[in-house]
């Protein structure tokens, strides 16, 4: 039984109860009347609802988590996103905003010029729109906060990692801002100011981390803010390693307790 | 070499960390990243070394085995590699797919080690013409991230530093020669491996060449100088590979940086033998 | 499926008594220095002389275009398909394949294995494509076949002035003409060869002691870049190995002079 | 299995087939442990060409032999490969070349014969270390109807038990292979009977039946091979893809065993009826084209018009690969037979080919037997009417005979 | 060979053990950090790793399942693993055959209908071989999917099996497997007992087949509690801080 207090670790085919009163979450199955199992993990229980985390898995989305994720393939008219989840992700055509007005129409050109907004391999940051019934996700950025994310370092970790909060988007004190993805995909890059962040740009554009193509030209990360980027990314790994949860209060005490060692450490 | 895409972004984002000096993980260009060897893993070889550089993983055999020398060198023993890159190490080795990155690594491997006369190969002959000692060295490429071929080169240096090969009496003269195998396990030879070269691969990135690349670097990278260097600082074998062209100041610039890291790498290899000899996984 | 079971040997092999001939050729050479006492080559060239070149380009019918090269006795045959279609994925960049054969009597002993005729494709296409303008023919594909006929040394430097005149004359466009020089050195580098013949060449089948490795570079002469360094050997410094690379862009410029003559010619 | 279009089965068909199984009832009308019709069909002409079929399933199973050089670590085995080659005509669906299918097949043969020592591999060797017979079965899948892998086990054992390699002297080091046409060529052997059974299950294991049809596999989860002889032990014995309980497997271990001395039976009665056809020939080539009436009656001609085809092709091959004095052409059907003679080794005993008693008798030629040995020659009473036609009937198969074997046919 | 070998009079086996005494079995857990999953596991001479990759998208269409996840397994062994140099790690028949059995004993154990369209890749290789490889594959795969995260209905565990002098002998050693008596490999579902893998080599009699098979699922009831605990020993040090 999961109790409070004490944490209950579960194997797959542990018993967990034979209480059929309770509702089977993720990582459970039901066999002869008992609730057993089916990961190893802790059980966590919601009400009525009986789940097993397991410690790590792939990434599980929900409606509304903030996710990085990497351009894998341009389709007619939608783009697949690799995003650590079981299945790719699809971003569509009708759920980015589109250069020239958030509210503008979506033309036939623009399906021809699809490639020219997102290619292979860019990085994008999203939220998560929707689950499809095959468990694949559909993401949006109908935001400014969203888009393609340009000057900056991405570092993966398990996405059980991080904590899911009310905000993802972080500027941490140490100079540079930070996206912690749902998924475990995690996007350093320096802060970018706040007048930069109201430019109308050609392309759709995120705010925070972005800035525009024109932009990467004149604004080159200076030697500091690699260094703090760096930084972190080494911070977070090594978070990572000890299996803290992230987010932004223990990133920044990482950061700090780090600021005595050299970068390279 | 596995390929990754990257964004426009992350490209030049890296081009200007090494312009800066200062790459993504905070080391300058030409720092090594720290890796650990491990030698005597696995005990039913003659040798085995077991290395690891952050993510990339490279287990090494080595066989001794009897067999035919070359006609072409009937005095000489024979070195063969092998590289496996297991699925292990990522889906996109599965089957039979690993196999073509696989033999070029070994064919590298084994350049180096036939043209820099690194090992004593007529050591290994038993008799000549007929019967000579041929070294397996296989690796097998666990994970995979980056330098996969300059830890291949530590691995394999360490597994061969640490190999013993059975002593051999040769009775009979003529034709009716026969090779007897000493019983006791412990009378054994070493092979010499002070001379063998390691590999150090330099990325150009931009401008500038830089150290150890890690899989990110090497995936937007033009072209690398991979340099065989041994513990004197010589060259022993030089390839460009990838599809870039660089000025000759950067290339003379690459090889003096290669060497350098090269005697500081096999001071490493040296230092881990000697002081943990045998530890088991 | 009768088809699937013919996997067999249907050789039968060799008495169990027999002597592979290589073993005999061996045994019967003689002077292996490389030098002779009044400080010329064998074939009385000097150190830094070059073989004569001998070009001739367009005996192919079929294909784009095609070019033969003698370097001495060293043989070398390309020949350009394409750009063509591709069955290969989606790339705005166009593709530069290259494909090294050895003839089977090419060879002073034995052929080149598989992957060797492998690795010296993928050293001679590394180095020829950063001198294309694959820009200019994105979604297709450039296949530069390279049969070598004969090898008598310096075989990378023949494959890359071969290559590069048949991409000159194929019509496809090109940044520069790539140009090579192979050279061989001794201890130190205090003798160095250009444009070695194999018996100068290292290898370890070579019981000469003259050389210790040899060393071919690829050149763009008008970028004054390199696209290809290829090192055999031991070079006992990186000084040494600087000192090699001169000589292999000295060597280098002086083919590239004979072929831009050569094409001159032909315009 | 690998059966890529499996799933071409409607819905309606496979609830239907479920259905139909949870009522315990099959829709061939068979009871869920019942085996089907087994039919063997040994060539009357060639040694080691056996055809089986189970129900509509069919397997045809040729024997070839050669001398090779041993396996260095091994170097008094002889070798023994099966290869299974599935036409493309047995089912839409199987795959050109090695499929999952084939390699289970192949190794799960390998277990039975050379793991379990079903056929005496040390026999084979001629000189150790130097020259050893490597046998080869090629199993050709006709027609795939279902269970094809107890198929392939009797094919194969058919094939060998029917197999006849030409005899071998030995002189110190020097082999001499006669000609069928100068010594009776000899059986091979084998130690004791593998039969495969293999079991369906359905639903997770909740219903299991015997013999599956190529309708009820499409509804598998699982399957369990069992391989025994009649001696009661379990040569080989493979799960895939279903969980049981202990008490499970134990209860189709015995209902294999019953399984197994019933197709033993069968395996006896057919190749029984080779040896009568071998009996006829006296009578000369009418009563053993009737035999070949009755036995060939379930096959259909189009199908051993291409069997013989194939057969040819392989044929051709094996005889490249054996020396030119071991080939002989064999003796028209007409002709009387040569007086019938055997080679046995000193330590046989009378043979009785009828009898599973047999199979324990093992003939070891070793090399010290066979250098020993002067060939002894017996008169042979009419119950071993074959070796009267190992005179005829070459080991291995030419292109010629076949062809009259295929004119006889018409 | 004669038996007392494999037998001393005291009833202990050439290494010292007990007939029903299982081999040292350790386990590192997340032993490589690229793959979702994997798992090394040593059983006494016999080295294992494991890694699992995925559920991710399949890489053909023609693997998609629309009910269930696609699962695929891969056998290979070093070529330095054995005494003798192999030639090939993978692709050998015995090989092969070892993948498609434990491809198919798995899709017994994973719940794969949690995961339709995806394809679940494992990988698993012998870095040192001294009997009972398949076994101890086995074991390895199920500590590497249970780092995956994967459902699973129950542990899959595995033991191999001979039978000298009438005795079974549990979770053999190279020379054991070698020897005269038959091999029975059996892998179980500890919880409810149910076989999911079952191989028998050599002959066994049916009349020792019930005994045999009981002193195989009494081992691996054994190699249930060691894996169990070092699982929850791992649940324990790396929970969430």
């Amino acid at each position: 039984m999961a109790l409070k207090g004490e944490p209950h670790y579960v194997a797959p085919g542990d018993v967990i109860t034979a209480n059929l009163g309770f509702m089977r979450g993720h990582g459970t199955y039901e066999s002869d009347g008992k609730l057993l199992a089916s990961v190893a993990g802790v059980v966590e229980r919601v009400n009525r609802l009986l789940c097993v985390h397991p410690l790590k898995s792939k990434y599980n989305g929900e409606i509304g988590d903030v996710v990085v994720g990497r351009i894998i393939e341009v389709q007619q008219k939608r783009w697949k996103v690799e995003t650590s989840s079981r299945l790719d992700s699809v971003l569509n055509l009708s759920s980015i905003n589109l250069p020239g007005g958030v509210l503008r129409r979506r033309s036939a050109e623009d399906e021809v010029m699809i490639r020219d907004y997102l290619k292979e391999g860019d990085l994008i940051s999203a939220e998560v729109q929707q689950v499809n019934s095959d468990g694949s996700l559909s993401l949006h950025t109908r935001s400014l906060k969203y888009g393609k994310l340009t000057e900056g370092t991405l570092v993966t970790v398990s996405p059980s990692l991080v904590k899911r909060c009310k905000n993802h988007f972080h500027n941490l004190l140490c100079g540079a801002s930070l996206i912690l993805g749902n998924n475990g995909y995690i996007w350093i890059s320096p802060i970018i100011l706040d007048d930069h962040q109201q430019e109308q740009m050609r392309f759709q554009l995120p705010s925070t981390p972005g800035s525009s193509s024109v932009k990467t030209v004149t604004h080159v990360a200076t030697i500091e803010e690699r260094e703090t980027i760096a930084r972190l990314r080494n911070c977070i790994l090594a978070l990572a390693q000890s299996r803290i949860l992230l987010y932004d209060t223990t990133v920044q005490y990482a950061y700090d307790a780090s600021l005595k060692y050299e970068v390279k450490e | 070499m596995a390929d990754r895409i990257l964004s426009d972004f992350e490209i030049s984002y890296i081009k200007q960390g090494v312009l800066a000096d200062m790459r993504s993980d905070g080391r300058s260009c030409r720092d090594y990243r720290s890796f650990e060897l491990r030698s005597g893993i696995v005990s039913n070889t003659s040798g085995s070394a077991e290395i690891k550089l952050e993510r990339t993983n490279i287990l090494v055999g080595v066989k001794a085995e009897i067999g035919q020398p070359n006609p072409l060198n009937p005095n000489k023993g024979r070195i063969e590699f092998f590289v496996d890159c297991s699925a292990l190490a990522s889906p996109k080795f599965e089957g039979r797919r690993g196999e073509d990155l696989g033999r070029n690594l070994a064919h590298r491997l084994s350049d180096l080690y036939e043209n820099s006369n690194c090992i004593d190969l007529e050591s290994l002959s038993i008799i000549p013409g007929q019967d000579c000692w041929i070294i397996y060295v296989d690796a097998l490429v666990l994970e995979y991230s980056g330098g996969v071929l300059d830890c291949l080169s530590i691995a394999v240096k360490g597994a061969l530093a640490n190999t013993k090969i059975p002593k051999l009496t040769v009775i009979g003269e003529g034709e009716e020669q026969e090779i007897e195998i000493s019983d006791n396990p412990f009378d054994s030879t070493s092979i010499d491996t002070n001379n063998v070269p390691v590999f150090v691969s330099l990325s150009l990135i931009g401008n500038q060449f830089i150290v150890d690349a890690s899989h990110e670097e090497e995936a937007c990278s033009l072209c690398q100088l991979s340099v065989g260097v041994n513990h004197k600082g010589s060259i022993c074998s030089i390839l460009k590979e990838g599809a870039g062209s660089f000025k000759h100041r950067q290339y003379n610039e690459a090889i003096s940086l290669a060497s350098e890291i090269g005697v500081s790498v096999i001071e490493k290899i040296t230092l881990t033998n000697n002081t943990a000899p045998e530890k088991m996984l | 499926m009768a088809g699937a079971g013919s996997g067999r040997r249907n050789r039968y092999l060799a008495p169990e008594a027999t002597r592979n001939p290589l073993l005999c050729l061996k045994e019967k050479k003689e002077d292996n220095s490389i030098l002779r006492s009044n400080q010329l080559r064998q074939d009385g060239r000097s150190c830094t002389d070059i073989r004569p070149v001998s070009i001739q380009s367009g005996i192919v019918s079929h294909v784009t275009s095609s070019a033969y090269i003698e370097l001495g006795d060293t043989k070398v045959l390309c020949s350009i398909l394409g750009p063509r279609h591709t069955q290969k994925d989606f790339n705005l960049e166009g593709q530069v394949l290259c494909q090294v054969k050895f003839a089977p009597f090419s060879c002073h002993f034995q052929k080149p294995s598989q992957q060797e005729e492998k690795f010296m494709s993928s050293i001679i296409s590394e180095a020829i494509v950063g001198a294309i303008r694959t820009e200019t023919f994105p979604k297709l594909e450039t296949l530069v076949n390279i049969v070598v006929l004969e090898n008598d040394g310096s075989m990378l430097t023949a494959a890359i002035l071969c290559a590069s005149i048949a991409l000159a004359t194929s019509g496809i466009e090109m940044k520069d003409l790539p140009t090579a020089c192979t050279v061989s050195y001794s201890d130190k580098a205090s003798n160095i060869y250009y444009d070695p013949t194999i018996a100068e060449e290292y290898s370890t089948a070579n019981e000469n002691k003259d050389v210790i490795g040899y060393k071919s570079v690829v050149y763009l002469p008008l970028l004054r870049e390199i696209s290809g360094v290829y090192q055999v050997g031991v070079a006992e410094s990186h000084s040494v190995s600087s000192q090699l690379l001169e000589a292999c862009i000295e060597g280098g410029l002086r083919y590239h002079e004979r072929v831009r003559q050569y094409l001159k010619d032909l315009a | 299995m690998n059966r890529s279009r499996a799933s071409a089965i409607s819905n309606c068909e496979k609830e239907f087939t479920l259905e139909a199984i949870q009522e315990r009832k099959r829709l061939d009308g068979r009871s869920v442990y019942d085996y089907r019709q087994v039919f063997i069909k040994p060539s009357p002409v060639t040694h080691g060409n056996v055809l089986v079929t189970i129900g509509e399933t069919r397997v045809q199973a040729c024997v070839g032999c050669e001398v090779v050089v041993p396996r260095p670590q091994r170097p008094t085995d002889g070798l023994l490969y099966f290869n299974v080659l599935p036409s493309p005509m047995a089912a839409p669906n199987y795959d050109i070349g090695k499929s999952s299918l084939t390699m289970r097949v192949e190794r799960l043969l390998d277990r039975c014969f050379k793991e379990s020592r079903s056929l005496d591999t040390e026999s084979l060797c001629i000189i150790a270390g130097q020259k050893v017979w490597s046998i080869r079965v090629d199993i050709h899948i006709l027609n795939d109807s279902g269970n094809i892998t107890d198929c392939c086990v009797m094919a194969s054992f058919c094939a060998l038990k029917h197999c006849r390699r030409p005899y071998v002297t030995v002189s110190g080091e020097h082999a001499t292979i006669h000609p069928v046409s100068e010594r009776e060529p000899v059986p091979l052997n084998i130690h004791h009977t593998p039969i495969c059974i293999t079991f369906g299950f359905l639903s997770e294991g909740n219903y299991l039946l015997v013999d599956p049809s190529i309708e009820e596999e499409k509804v598998l989860t699982g399957h369990l091979y069992i391989v025994m002889n009649i001696h009661r032990e379990i040569c080989t014995m493979q799960l895939e893809g279903v969980a049981l309980q202990h008490e499970e497997v134990v209860k189709c271990t015995k209902i294999a065993m019953t399984k197994v001395n019933e197709l033993n039976k069968s395996i006896n009665k057919y190749m029984g009826i080779r040896t009568n056809a071998k009996n006829m020939d006296e009578d000369g080539q009418s009563i053993l084209t009737n035999v070949l009436k009755e036995t060939t009656l379930q096959i259909d001609n189009i199908q051993t018009a291409a069997n013989v085809q194939e057969d040819r092709k392989n044929g051709k091959d094996i005889i490249q690969e054996v020396q030119e004095d071991v080939y002989e052409i064999m003796y028209p059907m007409e002709e009387e037979p040569p007086v019938t003679e055997e080679e046995e080794p000193p330590k046989t005993k009378p043979r009785d080919k009828d009898t599973d008693e047999e199979e324990e008798v093992t003939v070891t030629l070793t090399k010290d037997d066979i250098t020993g040995l002067t060939s002894i020659e017996t008169g042979l009473t009419s119950n071993t009417g074959e070796q009267t036609s190992v005179n005829r009937n070459s080991n291995k198969e030419t292109s010629g005979t076949r062809g009259r074997k295929r004119r006889k046919r018409k | 060979m004669a038996d007392f070998e494999y037998l001393s009079p005291e009833g202990l086996r050439s290494d010292g053990r007990r007939p029903q005494e299982l081999r040292v079995l350790s386990c590192n857990i997340s032993h490589c950090l690229q793959a979702d999953g994997s798992a090394y596991l040593q059983q006494g001479n016999t080295r294992v790793i494991a890694t699992v990759y995925g559920p991710h998208d399949v890489s053909r269409r023609s693997e998609a399942q629309h009910d269930k996840a696609f699962i695929n397994c891969q056998f290979s062994m070093a070529t330095f693993s054995t005494s003798e140099r192999k030639k090939r790690p993978t692709g050998d028949k015995s090989c092969l055959e070892t993948s498609l059995a434990l491809k198919k004993t798995f899709e017994a154990a994973i719940l794969t209908d949690t995961y339709p369209h995806s394809k679940i890749d494992i990988f698993v290789q012998i870095l040192q071989s001294d009997g009972s490889d398949k076994a101890v594959s086995i074991n390895a795969i199920t500590m590497a999917l249970i780092d995956a995260g994967i459902p699973m209905k129950d542990y899959v565990c595995a033991t191999s099996v001979t039978l000298i002098n009438d005795t079974p002998i549990v979770d053999l050693n190279y020379f054991e497997e070698r020897g005269p008596g038959p091999e029975l490999i059996v892998g179980t579902l500890p919880k409810s007992g149910k076989i999911v893998f079952l191989q028998v080599n050599s002959r066994l009699h049916i009349d020792n087949m019930e005994k045999v098979l009981k002193e195989g699922m009494n081992g691996n009831q054994r190699v249930h509690t060691i894996l169990d605990t070092l699982i929850k020993k791992h649940l324990e040090k790396s929970i969430l801080t």
